[in-house]
């Protein structure tokens, strides 16, 4: 009954909040707008697409999160490092990365989260879903910069999209 | 102070743009345009919110919004047609 | 109520287009022809009301939106805009008439897409606002397109794509044409514009001048003066018959705006700018004339004929209009639905004839057995009429014009009509002989068992007998466009008439 | 400001203009895009240059032209915008069927100097 | 209660009408009969009316027609249109009776009558006209029914051939007549025929006289024959014997003399007339007769001899003396009866013998006595025998040459071209008499010949008594009948004469001696020098006119295919060039830098550092777009920058509304223009001329600079424009604070309703090119469909969101930018992502909207909006406005234009995603339409 | 006091900002080979977009009408959609690539599987001539 009426409650949310940030007034009107949308579109996205994540231990996100932003703050460091310095010392190359999630969505996070973070670019989730393939632009030692990524978020990932 | 500072940042977000021009028209390859095209599409939302700073005014909202959401697409549509040249499977 | 009634002659067919995309998936064809005709009797009867009223010599002004005229758009029925509207409707029912022979099923979309045709069609005559006649001038030409294009194969998409990319440039042409004329005149409806243009500057004068010279070259382009009616004989010779037919109109709409500009707004009120663009209009007139003349003689296959007969056409109203007098415009008006039914008329018998003679078509020249007589005589009946011979509806048309040519532009004007009427004359006279009169050898190939249906056959007569009640009722036509060319030759009514009428509800 | 407007006009039409006359369908479509850019900015250019007025009504600010952007012009871009994509969906599709009926993308449906199939 | 004349001229097409409805299988007879009614009956009114006529009297008629222009059915008898009704009616009744047996059971009988009554009528109405213009009227129909008759036997090339020949020679003459009438009712101030003879002396003296003159002259030249026109005629021959017998001996062709005749008053008294017409007639009286002699097929002599009277009839109607008008109006009848029982005796001859070649013939007289005797009495009168018809007029005519009013030079001319031309016309008198009827023969028949039937006989013995009357008893037959005649023609001017057989020994009758004796010599001295037999003179004028038309095809052809083959590049190139033209004519002469406003109209505003950027980039654009053109994906993105660059410029002069539809617009395009690229080749080929790209180059140059210049001019000029009124009443009127919105759907909403439905047809447009169609992708790659699952998941994730932006859009489109249209491509372009990342068919199987029924719905919702006012006595789209205070809502201001807004939304949405999935799913249908295969 | 280290705040943002919008682009001209450009782009692109929009945010709140938040959800969409579009457009570039990494399903043992890719640049440069027009 309950996923009948409110097939995703994080949709629901995110809908509502997204709705009252873009009209940016909050008389009851737009509430019940807001709320209208909330109901409505997890309904019609139900209807789109074929399943909805199911979340796990969402609290985790929260330091994760504030991870990820220092992660990122310190990977564009880095690649401007990297961008201003000279190519030649740049040592490139494609690594597959095996992977313990199984969750689409957590895959997609992942994959998103490593392209953001230093030096990473992910290019291809291989057919079986089970590696992802990463461009890194300066690599030493592969084995532990996935061993890093797999600690860094995959873990949390499998916790949120378990 | 902040008026110089947001006139000087439309000048360096504007160099930006040139030079994923530059990228754009240059290539050599497919996807490098498009990553030039993309990068451009995100350098020019840094100019209109840096111009609506400079104007005083909040109207370009929307535009914003509508080129971070059609810079995507276009990216998804362009790199699908690089990889199966059929768009719609 | 009946002040809507200008309303019905657009919104009519878009509705019946609209309704019968709904009905499309689900019913057949029979359904859908019953819509398209309920539909069409509903065209007719609006307008012939509307006929009716504009005969009475009023100017009426609909304010859409209840806005004054400067604000929003007007729609405008004057005794010009109710003959056009009636003209389109008259010649649209044998093509439908034509289309329900089988077409219709074969091109996709077919009856809606004709409906919006005359919503588009209907609209530009209708629209006393000048973007809005770029509006309804797209939207029958995307009609046009669709109709042109729907089940077509081969050439016909050649051609569509000639058609297609230069109405698309001249479309082009027209905004920037608006852009400039909003820029500099500051409004869009044509009164205002007629109004403001007596009063351009004279320093703004070249500009000015630049940007109406622009205006003028779209109309002229899509009317297929000379040297941009290149598009004109292809596209048409490649149009399915209902549809060519059909499309003998819309040169005319063309010829529409540019009447209806000359006059209202380069009439002899413009000051600067009264009588822009005439000399060179008439000049170009009369050379697209001998031109669409050599068309027909060298035309090898008919349609191609009939295209340049579209042409020869256009070319004398260009004449009729640029020469501008009381008497020219009344004969062009009068000219004008005798070309469209009998040009179209001549489309239907060369698809008849194809269809007749099989893999050999409509060509002039190969060998080929005898035609039906029957077809041979609509043939020659709308000859007659569109080269102008007596007594039809042609001759009264052309003398009509003669008689009203200006002393000082008499030579050129009679030798031009008169000549093109010969050569159209010479090139009819072979094809005729050619397709009609055949040798009966036996070793030539036989037709397959042609599979002529009544309903063309009656599609056809129907035409040629427009073309004929016109002839016989020749003199309370005439008197209609004599009315009508005084009331174009005062523009001052018509710029009355849209700032007297004020919004119902609103301030004006 | 206004050089800079009417100069990129120029530009894009004399792109357009020179697009259009190639031999090549997709060519034209190209030409015709840019001609739309063209026609586009040229009418706006109608109302004139504004910069950071759009016709949004803002309260405290009096409707009148010297506040705010001439807003006519802009309308009449929008209808001709959807207009030119109108007409450029269906020029596309002309170019396809074009070239699978007729198994080339020139304009006129054959190659210069080879003469035309007369199918229907 | 119709008038007589009325009914008169309607009895012919009566007849027509009747015949053609009868059934081809009824005998010959009975459809002569019907047919032979109509001039039967008219002889019968024509009797009737005679007594008035023989008193002066001219009964009219007007039935209004066009009164408005002019042009009335008017019908007048004098005595001109009295005599040649009689004319018409009197040979037409015996040409049916001919027709009857002469008609092969092959041909077929009702088409034959149908066209002669046709015929018939046209020529009724050319004489009975009282209206000019109603007389060209008739004067055409002749034309026309005289195409059919000279091409009734359709299979013959040389019948197809002729009648078109006199179709163009005769209808250049008609067209040329239907100018000199109008040009003569300008002068004249009406075309009724009383007043235009009442004007002659405006007309001579009017500036227009010489065109005037030379246009009825050239309508009279052509229909009568008359050099250099003659050569149609003789083509004609190929019609069948009655035909020739009517049109071309007492009908079609002296219609062209009988407007000399009718007109006569008007246009002679002149100089110019006097030499022109005089010359002409001279001219052809002289070169018909001489072609006449060297003849072989007897129907060629006798059409060959008819131009060489009618040259004499014109020659006489020149020299506008009285008695010369008198004598052109006897010729008329007396060449009328000779030549239509000569024509009538050449078909019988050829009935019989099967052939009328003259060098197969010969010696007939013993085969066909009474045919014989009678073809050569009338060949005597053709030869001017005394005591017959042709030697009265010819006499008059001699008499007239003698007394021309002229310089010397002419008058000998004249004297000796009479002279001339009767020796000539004995010569081929006796060679038509001798090679036929007489000498060795006949040679080759394929038939047994012998008389005909009786009655096929009869028409022609009743003109050869016809003639012997005339020419033995003048006085008491037709000396009447012809003052009645010229007293018509020449209305108070007319002579008085008589006529008699005998004028004593004077030197007319000199000339005729001569004539006879010169004309027997000159034919047996042209037989023993040339061979006859041998010689053939060919018609330079029939070649030089038939080279000259096929000159005509081939050139019209060749110019025809030449100028229309260019294909688009000529067409559009054409419309640059005139549009260069165009736009820059009004500058030549004056200052361009003040009319462009380059010089003190206003002062340019600085531009902030963005616009110089968007500026580079959107100028770097373009040029790159054309250097990579022919790669297209290349070009495909670049030009997606350029679109980018045009919203931004959008957003920084103050368009948000422009810039979103600018972007949402783009995105739509570049993803058309990508899947059409699979379908497309990859590359452009470059064409190989340089120089067509250097011109083409060239005016693009000259079009940007003058697209760019005349733009430059706008903007520096101030503005004067009525949209600060729409700012004003924007707010209080139509409830919207965006006013562009408010434009689109309240103040010009008719616009976007016309825009929504380009978008709604190009949609259709789209299907129905797309539908059916079996296209092969250029390149496919191998492999199924690709996956890309990250992609898809943050699509899902990204719709409703993008969902939500939309409706956004729509709702605070009137108050914010936005709106229907925006909104509407808003969501198509989220659910073309998905289909892009997800494949057709997972999205349609889950949607499940059927886009063409949305556009349709769109459309009427649109028009529902617009039409919700008329309820309220408003006009359409006048909108209305709702301000609900609701309890927990609170304030809620809504618009109806919004109803309008949302068929907008619909029509958008459903019409962009209709395009998008018909044109991405082309391959899968092809595909399922194999596997069903 | 606050105003001026809001705006102190706001200058840092912006100068941020635009340093890395231009890395960004600076990457793209600079870098050779698509995948050292991909690097810059999309992680300077979108942080320095980001840092923008803070700053206009901030921006506004001070000088203009008010607290405006919605311009996160720009930011938000723009770090939702840089790296997936990134991820894409790797794999269009994977697509063209010859002797591509092969994948991992198929190859037995595809851990530490490293190649420096200069090759994989020639060998992309050499198809740019007939695949990327
Ligand atoms: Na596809
Ligand atoms: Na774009």
């Amino acid at each position: 009954m309950r996923r009948r009426l409110l097939p995703s409650i994080p949709q629901s949310l995110t809908v509502f909040a997204f709705w009252l940030l873009m009209a940016e007034d909050f008389s009851a009107g737009n509430l019940l707008m807001a709320l209208l949308l909330a109901w409505v579109m997890p309904q019609l996205a139900a209807r789109l697409q074929r399943e909805f994540a199911r979340l796990g231990n969402v609290g985790i996100l929260v330091p994760l999160g504030l991870k990820l932003i220092w992660d990122i703050v310190v990977a564009n460091i880095t690649v401007a490092r990297q961008v201003l310095g000279p190519e030649a010392n740049l040592r490139s190359g494609f690594v597959w990365v095996p992977l313990d999630l199984t969750n689409i969505h957590g895959i997609s996070a992942l994959a998103s989260i490593m392209t953001l973070t230093p030096g990473t670019v992910t290019a291809e989730l291989s057919e079986d879903r089970r590696y992802l393939l990463v461009h890194c632009l300066n690599i030493d030692d592969p084995q532990k910069m996935i061993e890093d990524i797999k600690r860094r978020y995959e873990a949390p990932m499998r916790k949120v999209f378990p | 102070m902040i008026g110089v500072a947001i006139v000087a940042g439309m000048s360096v977000v504007g160099l930006a743009m040139l030079m994923s021009l530059w990228r754009l028209i240059r290539g050599p390859s497919a996807p490098d345009r498009i990553l030039a095209l993309d990068t451009l599409y995100v350098s020019t939302i840094a100019e209109l919110v840096l111009f609506g700073m400079h104007l005083d005014t909040e109207i370009y909202f929307e535009a914003a919004l509508i080129i971070a959401m059609l810079g995507f697409f276009g990216t998804v549509v362009l790199s699908k047609y690089v990889i199966r040249r059929d768009i719609v499977e | 109520m009946t002040q809507h009634l200008v309303l019905a002659p657009i919104l009519v067919p878009l509705l019946t287009g609209a309704v019968l995309l709904l009905l499309e998936r689900r019913h057949n064809s029979a359904v859908l022809r019953t819509g398209a005709w309920i539909g069409l009797s509903l065209l007719l009867a609006a307008a012939l009301a509307l006929f009716a009223r504009a005969a009475q010599g009023g100017i009426d002004v609909y304010l859409l939106g209840d806005w004054p005229a400067r604000l929003g758009i007007v729609l405008m029925v004057d005794r010009l805009s109710a003959l056009m509207v009636l003209t389109t409707t008259l010649l649209a029912i044998p093509c439908l008439l034509y289309a329900c022979a089988g077409w219709d099923k074969r091109a996709l979309h077919f009856h809606a897409l004709f409906q919006i045709q005359l919503a588009g069609l209907n609209g530009a005559f209708l629209t006393g606002d000048i973007f809005n006649l770029f509006v309804f001038f797209e939207v029958l030409l995307i009609a046009s397109y669709g109709l042109l294009l729907s089940g077509g194969r081969g050439a016909r998409m050649a051609a569509g794509m000639h058609y297609v990319v230069f109405n698309i440039a001249a479309s082009t042409l027209f905004l920037i044409a608006l852009g400039l004329l909003y820029g500099l005149i500051g409004s869009l409806n044509m009164a205002e514009i007629a109004v403001r243009m007596a009063e351009v500057e004279p320093r703004d004068l070249a500009i000015v001048r630049a940007a109406c010279g622009l205006l003028l070259v779209v109309f002229c382009a899509k009317a297929a003066l000379l040297p941009m009616y290149l598009w004109l004989p292809e596209t048409y010779s490649r149009a399915p018959a209902a549809v060519a037919a059909l499309f003998t109109i819309m040169t005319k709409v063309g010829l529409y705006a540019l009447l209806r500009l000359t006059t209202l707004v380069f009439g002899d009120d413009a000051g600067a700018m009264a009588g822009f663009g005439r000399d060179t209009l008439l000049v170009f007139g009369m050379v697209t004339l001998v031109l669409a003349g050599l068309g027909v003689v060298g035309a090898l296959r008919l349609r191609i004929s009939a295209a340049y007969l579209v042409l020869l056409s256009a070319g004398t109203l260009f004449v009729a209009f640029a020469l501008a007098q009381p008497g020219t415009i009344a004969a062009g008006l009068y000219y004008l639905p005798h070309s469209c039914f009998a040009a179209a008329a001549m489309f239907l018998i060369s698809h008849v004839v194809q269809r007749e003679r099989g893999q050999l078509g409509d060509r002039v020249l190969d060998p080929a057995p005898p035609l039906r007589s029957l077809t041979g005589s609509l043939y020659m009946i709308a000859a007659i009429s569109i080269v102008g011979l007596p007594p039809l509806s042609g001759f009264i048309g052309k003398f009509l014009l003669l008689e009203a040519v200006p002393d000082e532009d008499t030579g050129w004007v009679y030798a031009a009509v008169l000549g093109s009427s010969l050569l159209a004359l010479i090139g009819l006279s072979r094809t005729g002989t050619r397709l009609f009169w055949r040798v009966e050898a036996p070793d030539l190939p036989q037709p397959p068992t042609p599979t002529i249906r009544g309903i063309e056959i009656g599609a056809t007569v129907l035409l040629i007998a427009y073309g004929l009640a016109m002839t016989v009722a020749a003199d309370p036509v005439l008197r209609y466009t004599q009315a009508t060319a005084a009331q174009l030759l005062a523009p001052a009514e018509y710029v009355r008439a849209v700032r007297d009428t004020l919004p119902l509800l609103r301030e004006p | 400001m206004e050089f800079a407007l009417a100069s990129a006009i120029g530009v894009l039409t004399a792109s357009g203009v020179y697009l259009l006359l190639r031999a090549r369908t997709f060519d034209v479509i190209l030409g015709l895009t840019l001609l739309s850019y063209a026609t586009n900015l040229l009418i706006f250019s109608a109302g004139r240059m504004v910069v950071g007025r759009p016709p949004v009504l803002r309260e405290g600010v009096e409707p009148v032209l010297a506040n705010y952007a001439d807003p006519l012009p802009q309308a009449l871009v929008l209808t001709a915008i959807v207009i030119a994509f109108a007409m450029t969906a269906v020029t596309v599709v002309v170019a396809m069927r074009n070239h699978a009926d007729l198994h080339s993308d020139h304009v006129d449906g054959h190659e210069p100097g080879r003469e035309p199939d007369d199918r229907q | 209660m119709p008038s007589i004349l009325l009914i008169l001229l309607a009895l012919p097409f009566a007849a027509a009408a009747a015949v053609a409805a009868l059934p081809r299988t009824l005998s010959r007879g009975a459809i002569a009969w019907v047919a032979a009614g109509a001039p039967l009956l008219g002889l019968a009114l024509l009797a009737a009316l005679t007594p008035e006529i023989m008193a002066g009297g001219q009964p009219k008629t007007v039935l209004p027609w066009i009164p408005s222009a002019g042009l009335q059915v008017t019908l007048r008898m004098d005595g001109l249109a009295w005599m040649f009704a009689g004319l018409i009616l009197g040979i037409g009744a015996l040409v049916v009776m001919y027709a009857r047996y002469y008609l092969s059971p092959r041909d077929c009988a009702p088409r034959f009558f149908a066209y002669l009554m046709l015929f018939m009528g046209a020529m009724l109405g050319v004489v009975l006209a009282g209206n000019l213009l109603l007389l060209v009227v008739f004067w055409e129909l002749t034309s026309i029914s005289s195409f059919l008759l000279i091409g009734f036997w359709t299979h013959r090339d040389d019948a197809r051939q002729g009648a078109r020949m006199a179709l163009t020679i005769t209808g250049l003459g008609g067209l040329a007549l239907l100018g000199g009438v109008l040009l003569i009712g300008r002068v004249a101030g009406s075309y009724d025929l009383d007043v235009v003879l009442a004007s002659g002396e405006a007309i001579r003296t009017s500036a227009a006289y010489p065109a005037i003159l030379a246009l009825v002259l050239a309508g009279i030249f052509t229909k009568s024959a008359q050099f250099p026109f003659h050569f149609w005629l003789p083509q004609a021959m190929a019609a069948p014997t009655p035909v020739s017998a009517y049109l071309h001996s007492a009908t079609m062709v002296k219609a062209g003399v009988f407007l000399l005749a009718r007109l006569h008053p008007v246009l002679a008294g002149t100089d110019l007339f006097f030499y022109v017409v005089t010359l002409v007639g001279a001219i052809t009286l002289l070169v018909g007769a001489w072609y006449a002699i060297f003849q072989h097929d007897l129907k060629g002599l006798l059409a060959y001899s008819t131009i060489s009277h009618l040259g004499l009839i014109t020659l006489l109607f020149g020299l506008s003396t009285p008695m010369a008008v008198v004598a052109g109006v006897f010729h008329i009848v007396n060449h009328a009866t000779f030549k239509a029982s000569l024509f009538m005796a050449a078909g019988i001859i050829d009935h019989e013998t099967g052939t009328r070649d003259m060098r197969r013939l010969g010696n007939l007289r013993r085969f066909l006595p009474w045919t014989s005797a009678l073809a050569i009495t009338a060949s005597l009168a053709m030869a001017g025998i005394p005591l017959l018809n042709g030697f009265l007029s010819k006499e008059m005519f001699f008499a007239e040459a003698l007394q021309v009013e002229a310089q010397d030079g002419m008058r000998l001319f004249v004297t000796v071209a009479a002279a001339l031309a009767g020796v000539l016309g004995v010569a081929y008198s006796l060679r038509f008499v001798h090679d036929t009827f007489f000498g060795h023969g006949p040679r080759d028949l394929d038939l047994d010949p012998h008389e005909p039937p009786r009655w096929m006989r009869i028409p022609v013995a009743v003109l050869v008594l016809t003639c012997l009357a005339v020419g033995i008893l003048p006085s008491l037959t037709v000396e009447p009948m012809l003052k009645t005649a010229v007293a018509g023609t020449l209305g108070t001017a007319a002579p008085d004469f008589t006529l008699a057989v005998w004028h004593g020994w004077n030197l007319p009758l000199a000339m005729s001696i001569l004539g006879v004796v010169g004309g027997v010599a000159l034919y047996f001295t042209l037989r023993r020098l040339f061979a006859l037999h041998d010689a053939i003179l060919r018609s330079w004028g029939k070649h030089l006119f038939q080279d000259n038309i096929e000159a005509l095809f081939s050139a019209a052809g060749k110019f025809t295919e030449r100028v229309a083959a260019g294909g688009i590049r000529r067409s559009l190139f054409w419309m640059i060039v005139v549009v260069l033209a165009v736009g820059s004519a009004p500058f030549v002469g004056d200052a361009a830098d003040r009319a462009l406003g380059f010089d003190g109209f206003g002062t340019p505003q600085s531009m902030p550092l963005m616009g110089w950027v968007v500026w580079a980039v959107l100028v770097a654009g373009t040029l790159g777009t054309v250097a990579v053109h022919g790669r297209r994906l290349t070009a495909l993105i670049v030009i997606g920058a350029v679109g980018l660059m045009v919203s931004v410029a959008f957003t920084f002069l103050s368009a948000p509304d422009l810039a979103l539809t600018q972007l949402l617009v783009e995105m739509v395009t570049i993803a058309l223009m990508m899947m059409a690229l699979n379908y497309l080749p990859k590359q452009s080929r470059q064409s190989r001329t340089r120089v067509r790209r250097w011109r083409d180059a060239l005016i693009s140059a000259a079009a940007g600079l003058g697209v760019g210049a005349l733009a430059y001019g706008v903007l520096m000029r101030p503005s004067q424009t009525i949209s600060g009124e729409m700012l004003a009443r924007s707010l209080p009127e139509a409830y919207g604070a965006n006013v562009v919105n408010v434009i689109l759907v309240d103040f010009r909403g008719f616009d976007t309703f016309g825009e929504i439905t380009v978008f709604a047809v190009a949609a259709l447009v789209v299907h129905a090119l797309l539908r059916w169609a079996r296209l092969k992708p250029d390149e496919i790659l191998p492999g199924p469909p690709v996956q890309l699952p990250i992609p898809a998941d943050l699509t899902q994730l990204l719709f409703p969101l993008a969902l939500t932006v939309s409706i956004y859009l729509f709702l605070r489109g009137h108050n914010a930018p936005g709106g229907g249209f925006i909104a509407g491509l808003a969501i198509a372009v989220p659910v073309l992502i998905k289909y892009v990342l997800q494949g057709a068919r997972a999205v349609e199987a889950t949607f499940g909207f059927d886009y063409l029924r949305g556009i349709g719905v769109g459309l009427i919702v649109a028009c529902i909006g617009g039409l919700g006012s008329l309820l309220f006595g408003l006009p359409f789209l006048a909108s209305g406005h709702l301000d609900l205070d609701l309890p927990v809502i609170g304030h809620l201001p809504l618009a109806s234009a919004l109803v309008f807004d949302t068929g907008v939304y619909i029509v958008v949405f459903a019409g962009a995603l209709l395009i998008l999935s018909t044109m991405g799913t082309v391959r899968q249908r092809l595909q399922a339409e194999e596997d069903k295969l | 006091m606050i105003a001026t280290l809001l705006d102190g705040f706001t200058v840092l943002l912006l100068a941020v900002g635009c340093f890395f919008v231009f890395l960004g682009s600076f990457a793209l001209v600079k870098m050779t080979g698509f995948f050292h450009r991909i690097h810059g782009p999309t992680k300077g692109s979108t942080l320095g977009v980001g840092c923008i929009l803070l700053a206009s945010i901030v921006y506004h709140t001070v000088h203009g009408s008010g607290l405006h938040p919605r311009e996160l959800l720009i930011t938000v969409f723009l770090f939702l959609t840089a790296p997936v579009a990134a991820h894409l457009m790797s794999r269009a570039a994977l697509s063209l690539m010859e002797g591509r990494p092969s994948d991992p399903s198929t190859t037995p043992d595809p851990e530490g599987h490293i190649r420096d890719d200069a090759d994989e640049r020639a060998a992309e440069r050499a198809r740019e001539g007939d695949a990327s027009p």
